[in-house]
């Protein structure tokens, strides 16, 4: 249905749902975290409203913004997949995705999906690869990114612990050997959403972190989080 | 653009065991142009209390004249050094008396106590008070400085852990904000000295 | 559903909120230079309203002036310019969205095809959107005429697709650079979303484009050598940076030469500073030398 | 005249009419904060001096305010004059206030009671200061929706009983009509000995 | 540029911040207590109950703030909406109180309290934003009465207010009798103040109470703490060496005896 | 669209502004110079609205007068640039603010060092090295960033200035057509008028120094 709330004489079609992700791109694996609170203003929604949606045995789907809009865009891309298998006899790859959906965000310009994506997956060299893009499908490839409304505090705190930003120590050619594993990220990932959940209102409930490797396709844990 | 944005300014100040530090970044903007890069922010009240204005340039510049007249009327009247507490309370009602035209300016106060006990104290606008166990942040990377912050502390830190735990959650903080940074500064309290460390950061 | 909607919003209703609205533009006419080109007819959505345009630009936003909720990324310093040995590109990589800085490493230089580069101010999305389309564009025509289409014909085309859609919110102002067939000269212009295409041995765009201007023309010229060029180009860039809040990054450097476009390896910008002013580099926390100060009488 | 953002209101149904005996005021028990009820049991017949009352609609604080400033009065006028105010007296003060703070005020108010002077007064003081004596005086929001039944109903020949039922099944039909007048029914019969309050719900009062 | 002592509001900044508003918005956040506050009466007195949590915008500004505020020995205020005039306001009120006291020795009513309060807050016709619950106990036996922003009061055996009140006014609506028991009451305040803090975004981390009888005051702050932090997997640390520093000064405190013999140069105090 | 300019050396500042007075589409006047005298060490530039910039500068430029008569010492720059910014601060929040940006710069004949002060219209002040304001700054910052050094000589200053000017000229849509220049070192303030020369087919300024007409130009 059109949500119509009105503000004055102007359309407003936009809610602001809340919610954070956040994905680490690791040498052979992909983490992405997501708290599972879906709120409006002072009230939540649900408590449990999951932000990924995993989409191929390689390649998850996370989003944060207006939640109807992330919903209806992710139903479109998984047509689009499920069509691509039908045609092509094979799973579509992460990098085919990512810029499908560039693409497919780019169609709505003139009425955009009030959505920050991330996709993350494995890509054809076995690689960790996270795409992100702005609402309007301005897409790029990067280490680690995070999204919605805890994403200020989220993204300074793994540019320093994953970009080694501002580190004395550490010369900038030598920051792959101190990449952490697969454990390290998800310890990373779940003490900062911690601290999110702590400071920002629209984040908490539950944690869910898919992880995907190359050999054990997606995994998903889920973790409590805050719930006031 | 809200006006506490138009000069650009980030503030933490954290407690570790027996020490407190506090820094800020450096930049002076008018919104996207950068106009000096060498605008401290935070100010040596006493040997062991420092105060850190983020917010308006000159609101900052205003508030820091008045601090300063205020707290030296305080040293003349009581003939003592003024408390951690006692500068707070003063900010505090300073602010409140212009609830209805405030400054735009959201003071953080840091320092030991008599004691030596570490102190910091931040405050809205129009001066609510709010403490905490743990550090207390502003200006316009302030959200950034909460996730930094929240991650980085740990009770119990000495002043050199705290001091880095603080100029990294500055530096990383600031490098996320487009109105902040240009290098930072940091003040280390420990009850013997103030060291005060110039910090390199990114110029963009 | 559909049956709920006939029941409650009837028919005429129904159509104005749910039915698919597009806006699709064919390039008939304005598109077609006469060669035989023809731009697919993209379909985009439109909001179901009377004045889905205004609707666009108010919730839209490219410029970080209004305060739309929808912020796409924005701000920047790019240039390019002409010189005896080719064409050098060289932006900054910052995208912000209102204050926070989303990225430092956005690539605002679009490869278009091995000879052709483009640039990117304004909204991201619409740079890369559309000249990504125009790589397709002058592929067609590469394959259709047996030759790579001018770096002029491609920015026209350029041109003519963002026309049909001015006044709609598209914002874009790039730098369309290359080296044509058989001449001894590079070129470059400049497109934007309003439709304007220029040509010239120097340009600049972006929030930074002032402070860029100011060191490219005090050291330009065109007998430069490589080197030269490169170093005016990167200078010009990190002076930017310096000075405007929303560029900053990485400076990314492209050179176009008479057979296709090289890159060159990101610098980073805190790392250029140090370089240009060695007296802004610091030692570790653990290696620096303590001044001390004596106590001063003075409060605060 | 619109409610300050966030203000508190008695949108109300108040009534007060004159009957062969007596006087009987009565007033719904719903305080709103826009759709939500901060009061469900407010008592909006305050009293104002001796066996004068007051019923208040409008803004809560506005209304709160001007009552005890003009009971304030209205005891430092019994004082100095070594006389009872009257009914009257304590409906021009209370004109005053509100026709001198017209613009800053919300508030509709019925003053009602009985005195030495007069006997039984009512008078109604409407939103913008004006004031008019009448018999039966009907105020707030809730009022729109009974002023057939009460000119087809009242009569101020009624006796204590038969006014009381209508002064309650009026309220009743208010309350069920609007939105913002809800809860209980509170009334107070006033005559030469004094003041007699009852409070019963809307569905105790069975209608004609 | 001395500034008067004068007290009271002052008005100066406004014409500035006019302004300063004609060439863009101000958008200043004042610190809010989102908040829930609630307040009942039970057998022996009244219950007062609030979270910790203030925000700005949608960021936590204090996760373990104080909204329970003591104006005297019997009676105590909650107070929710802008922090710093429920604080101020308060305050003022305490020592007004205070000031009562010592002209009339005898404690002070409750009553006294919530007209002072409601003719401060209708003076500045809402424009001060403080919503108060004021409980207290004095002759005439336990009293609870709210104050809204422009003024109007109400006197009820419980309530709730604050942007968790609707989740708060559930759990009284369902569950609150006339003449409960100490420890049932103090119960029923702590769930009505967890529906907000759990229900409300506005409201959040721990559970304050207060318990005022005719002889005693309870101030039980965190009486419940459902909403503690899970430790860290990890610690960050920093090694030595990790923060690069152009230049580093020490100053060594006056009362300290450790000031150095070798002292470099005076620095002149830059007149900023 | 007015030009303002400061650049510091160890022991000398230069200020530079231009001297078009507009209003609305009209140049009204094309030799005002913007800028006051304090005392025989300091200089205030001044720009903004048309009647602020008078009456202001008339303000602090008699006060300052008369401070230096009370004290029988003539004021330091950096008192100047606090007594400006606190007046300047304290009239914003009066019924009527003044709108005016400015630079003031002078030599400390004790310290025998220089300074200059930026103060915007909102009254921040900060001490720097060199400082433009308005739409000037976006173009000259970046040349004086790339160019400054501490050690810069006079001579370097002005030909700094001169290549600021010279860029505005080329690259700002509303070019000037003359500047004021002056130096205040220790032995006092000179003044400098800007003379166009064409370089090439475009323009550029030599300035002339209004005593001893010494001729100071780019190349």
């Amino acid at each position: 249905m059109v949500p119509t709330e009105h503000h004055g004489d102007q359309w407003e079609p936009y809610v602001d749902n809340g919610g954070s992700t956040l994905a680490i791109a690791g040498e052979d694996f992909v983490v992405i975290g997501s708290d599972t609170r879906s709120s409006d203003g002072y009230n939540i929604n649900t408590r449990y409203d999951p932000k990924a949606f995993k989409f191929t045995n390689n390649t998850v789907l996370a989003t944060t913004g207006y939640r109807a809009d992330c919903k209806s865009m992710a139903k479109s891309v998984q047509a689009q997949i499920t069509k691509y298998a039908h045609d092509h006899g094979k799973e579509m790859s992460v990098e085919a995705m990512a810029q499908m959906l560039s693409i497919m965000m780019y169609q709505k310009r003139f009425f955009s999906y009030y959505v920050f994506p991330i996709v993350a997956g494995i890509d054809k060299e076995g690689k960790g690869a996270v795409y992100s893009y702005d609402p309007v499908g301005n897409m790029e490839r990067v280490g680690f990114r995070a999204f919605g409304s805890s994403s200020a505090l989220l993204q300074p705190f793994i540019d320093d612990q994953l970009g080694f930003k501002n580190r004395a120590d550490i010369k900038p050619e030598e920051r792959e050997l101190h990449l952490p594993d697969l454990q390290q990220a998800k310890n990373i990932i779940t003490d900062v959403f911690n601290g999110a959940a702590e400071r920002d209102i629209y984040t908490g409930d539950g944690l869910q972190l898919f992880t995907i490797t190359k050999e054990g396709g997606i995994e998903l844990e889920e973790l409590p989080l805050k719930r006031d | 653009m809200s006006i506490t944005q138009y000069n650009g300014s980030a503030i933490v100040a954290m407690t570790g065991k027996n020490c407190v530090v506090i820094g800020c970044d450096k930049r002076l903007g008018q919104q996207a142009l950068t106009v000096d890069m060498n605008f401290e922010k935070v100010f040596r009240v006493k040997d062991k209390l420092y105060v850190g204005l983020p917010g308006l340039a000159t609101d900052v510049q205003t508030l820091h004249d008045r601090i300063r007249y205020r707290v030296n009327m305080y040293d003349l009247e009581e003939e003592r050094a003024i408390q951690p507490d006692n500068l707070a309370h003063m900010i505090s009602n300073m602010l409140y008396q212009k609830r209805f035209g405030p400054y735009f300016c959201e003071p953080i106060i840091a320092g030991l106590t008599e004691k030596d006990e570490p102190y910091i104290m931040g405050m809205d606008l129009i001066g609510c008070l709010s403490s905490a166990p743990d550090f207390i942040v502003g200006g316009t990377a302030s959200d950034n400085l909460y996730g930094m912050c929240e991650a980085l502390w740990e009770p119990d830190l000495g002043p050199d852990d705290l001091f880095r735990s603080a100029s990294q959650a500055l530096l990383n903080a600031v490098d996320r904000d487009a109105m902040s940074g240009w290098g930072a500064v940091v003040h280390v309290i420990t009850p013997e000295k103030t060291e005060t460390y110039h910090l390199q950061g990114r110029q963009d | 559903m559909n049956d709920f909607k006939q029941q409650f919003l009837g028919d005429t209703l129904t159509k104005t909120l749910f039915s698919e609205t597009e806006a699709s533009a064919t390039t008939n006419g304005l598109g077609s230079t006469g060669s035989g080109f023809e731009t697919t007819a993209h379909k985009f959505a439109l909001a179901p309203l009377q004045k889905p345009v205004e609707f666009a630009k108010t919730h839209i936003d490219n410029t970080s002036e209004t305060q739309a909720r929808i912020q796409a990324a924005h701000g920047t310093t790019t240039l390019a310019f002409k010189f005896q040995h080719g064409v050098i590109v060289c932006t900054d990589s910052r995208a912000t969205m209102g204050n926070v800085i989303a990225s430092q490493t956005v690539k605002k230089v679009i490869e278009i095809n091995e000879f052709l580069l483009g640039t990117m101010a304004g909204g991201a999305a619409d740079c890369s959107f559309w000249e990504r389309e125009l790589g397709r564009q002058c592929k067609l025509y590469a394959l259709r005429n047996k030759k790579r289409i001018t770096v002029a014909g491609a920015s026209k085309i350029l041109r003519n697709m963002v026309l049909n859609y001015k006044g709609m919110g598209l914002s874009m102002g790039t730098m369309i650079c290359g080296w044509d067939e058989d001449t001894t000269d590079p070129a470059l212009f400049y497109v934007d979303s309003d439709g304007q295409r220029l040509e010239n041995h120097l340009f600049s765009v972006g929030s930074g484009s002032t402070f860029a201007y100011s060191v490219l023309d005090a050291g330009y010229h065109y007998n430069m050598e490589v080197e030269e060029a490169k170093e005016l180009a990167r200078r010009a860039i990190y002076h930017a940076t310096y000075r405007d809040a929303f560029s900053g990054g990485y400076v990314r450097m492209y050179h176009i030469k008479q057979d296709g476009w090289v890159a060159f390896d990101l610098q980073d910008v805190g790392e250029l500073d140090i370089h240009y002013y060695p007296e802004r580099k610091g030692v570790p926390d653990n290696q620096v030398q303590e001044e001390i100060i004596r106590p001063a009488g003075v409060s605060v | 005249m619109g409610l300050k953002p966030g203000e508190v209101s008695t949108g109300t149904t108040i009534l007060a009419g004159k009957f062969k005996d007596c006087i009987i005021i009565g007033a719904d028990s719903r305080t709103s904060m826009g759709t939500y009820i901060a009061n469900r049991v407010t008592d909006k017949l305050t009293h104002v001096v001796d066996s004068i009352y007051c019923c208040r609609s409008g803004s809560a604080a506005d209304t709160q305010a001007i009552a005890a400033i003009v009971k304030y009065e209205l005891d430092v006028y019994a004082t100095s004059h070594n006389e009872r105010p009257t009914v009257k007296v304590a409906a021009k003060i209370f004109k005053r206030y509100l026709y001198e703070n017209k613009s800053r005020l919300t508030a509709g108010i019925i003053v009602a009671g009985w005195d030495h002077q007069d006997g039984f007064s009512v008078y109604n003081l409407p939103v913008g200061g004006s004031i008019h004596e009448m018999n039966l005086a009907l105020g707030g929001s809730g009022s729109l929706f009974i002023y057939g039944f009460c000119e087809e109903m009242y009569s101020p020949e009624m006796n204590r009983e038969d006014g009381l039922k209508f002064i309650r099944t009026a309220l009743k039909l208010a309350m069920s009509s609007d939105a913002s007048s809800g809860g209980m029914i509170r009334t107070a019969i006033i005559d030469e000995n004094g003041v007699q309050r009852d409070d019963v719900l809307g569905s105790d009062v069975k209608t004609y | 540029m001395v500034p008067a002592n004068r007290r009271g509001f002052h008005f100066d900044n406004c014409k500035r911040n006019e302004l300063l508003e004609s060439k863009g918005s101000i958008t200043a956040k004042f610190t809010k207590t989102g908040t829930t506050i609630v307040g009942l009466i039970y057998k022996d007195g009244v219950i007062l109950g609030a979270d910790t949590r203030a925000t700005e915008g949608p960021i936590v500004a204090d996760k373990n703030c104080e909204k329970l505020h003591r104006l005297t020995e019997n009676m105590y205020c909650a107070g929710a909406g802008t922090a710093a005039d429920t604080e101020y306001t308060t305050n003022m009120i305490a020592s007004k109180l205070e000031l009562h006291r010592l002209n009339t020795n005898r404690q002070p009513r409750v009553v006294t309290a919530a007209s002072m309060l409601s003719q401060h807050l209708f003076q500045y016709q809402g424009h001060i934003g403080a919503n108060l619950i004021l409980g207290g106990y004095d002759i005439n036996g336990p009293q609870l009465i709210s104050v809204m922003p422009h003024g109007s009061t109400d006197k009820l055996p419980y309530m709730t207010l604050g942007s968790g009140m609707l989740a708060a006014m559930a759990v009284f609506e369902t569950k609150w009798k006339p003449n409960m028991e100490r420890d049932d009451a103090i119960a029923l305040v702590t769930e009505a103040v967890s529906a907000g803090i759990f229900n409300d975004l506005g409201s959040g981390s721990n559970v304050d109470v207060v318990v005022i009888t005719k002889d005693r005051t309870d101030y039980l702050r965190n009486h419940s703490k459902p909403n503690q932090r899970v430790p860290k997997q990890t610690s960050y640390k920093y090694p030595p060496g990790s923060v690069s520093v152009i230049r580093k000064e020490v100053r060594y405190h006056s009362n300290a005896n450790q000031s150095p013999a070798a002292v470099v140069p005076e620095v002149v105090m830059s007149e900023s | 669209m007015e030009t303002q300019i400061g650049i510091r050396g160890d022991n000398f500042v230069v200020l530079l502004s231009d001297k078009i007075v507009a209003q609305s589409i009209v140049k009204m006047k094309h030799n005002q110079d913007k800028m006051k005298q304090l005392n025989k060490n300091n200089v205030m530039s001044v720009t903004g609205e048309a009647g602020d910039v008078d009456s202001f500068s008339e303000y602090i430029e008699a006060n300052i007068k008369l401070f230096g008569l009370r004290q029988n010492r003539p004021l330091t720059t950096s008192e100047c640039a606090y007594w400006t910014r606190g007046t300047l601060a304290e009239a914003l929040r009066s019924r009527s603010p003044y709108n005016v940006n400015l630079l003031i710069g002078g030599f400390n004949p004790n310290t025998k060092k220089s300074s200059l002060y930026r103060i915007d219209y909102l009254s921040s002040i900060c001490e720097v090295p060199f400082a433009a304001h308005g739409y000037t700054s976006y173009f000259a910052y970046s040349l004086m960033d790339k160019e400054y050094r501490k050690d810069l000589t006079k001579e370097e200053a002005i030909k700094l200035a001169i290549r600021c000017v010279k860029q505005l000229d080329h690259r700002f849509l509303v070019g000037q057509p003359g500047f004021i220049l002056r130096v205040i070192d220790e032995e006092g303030i000179h003044t400098y008028d800007s003379q166009p020369i064409l370089e090439n087919g475009q323009r550029s300024f030599n300035f002339v120094n209004v005593a001893n007409n010494v001729v100071v130009s780019e190349a």
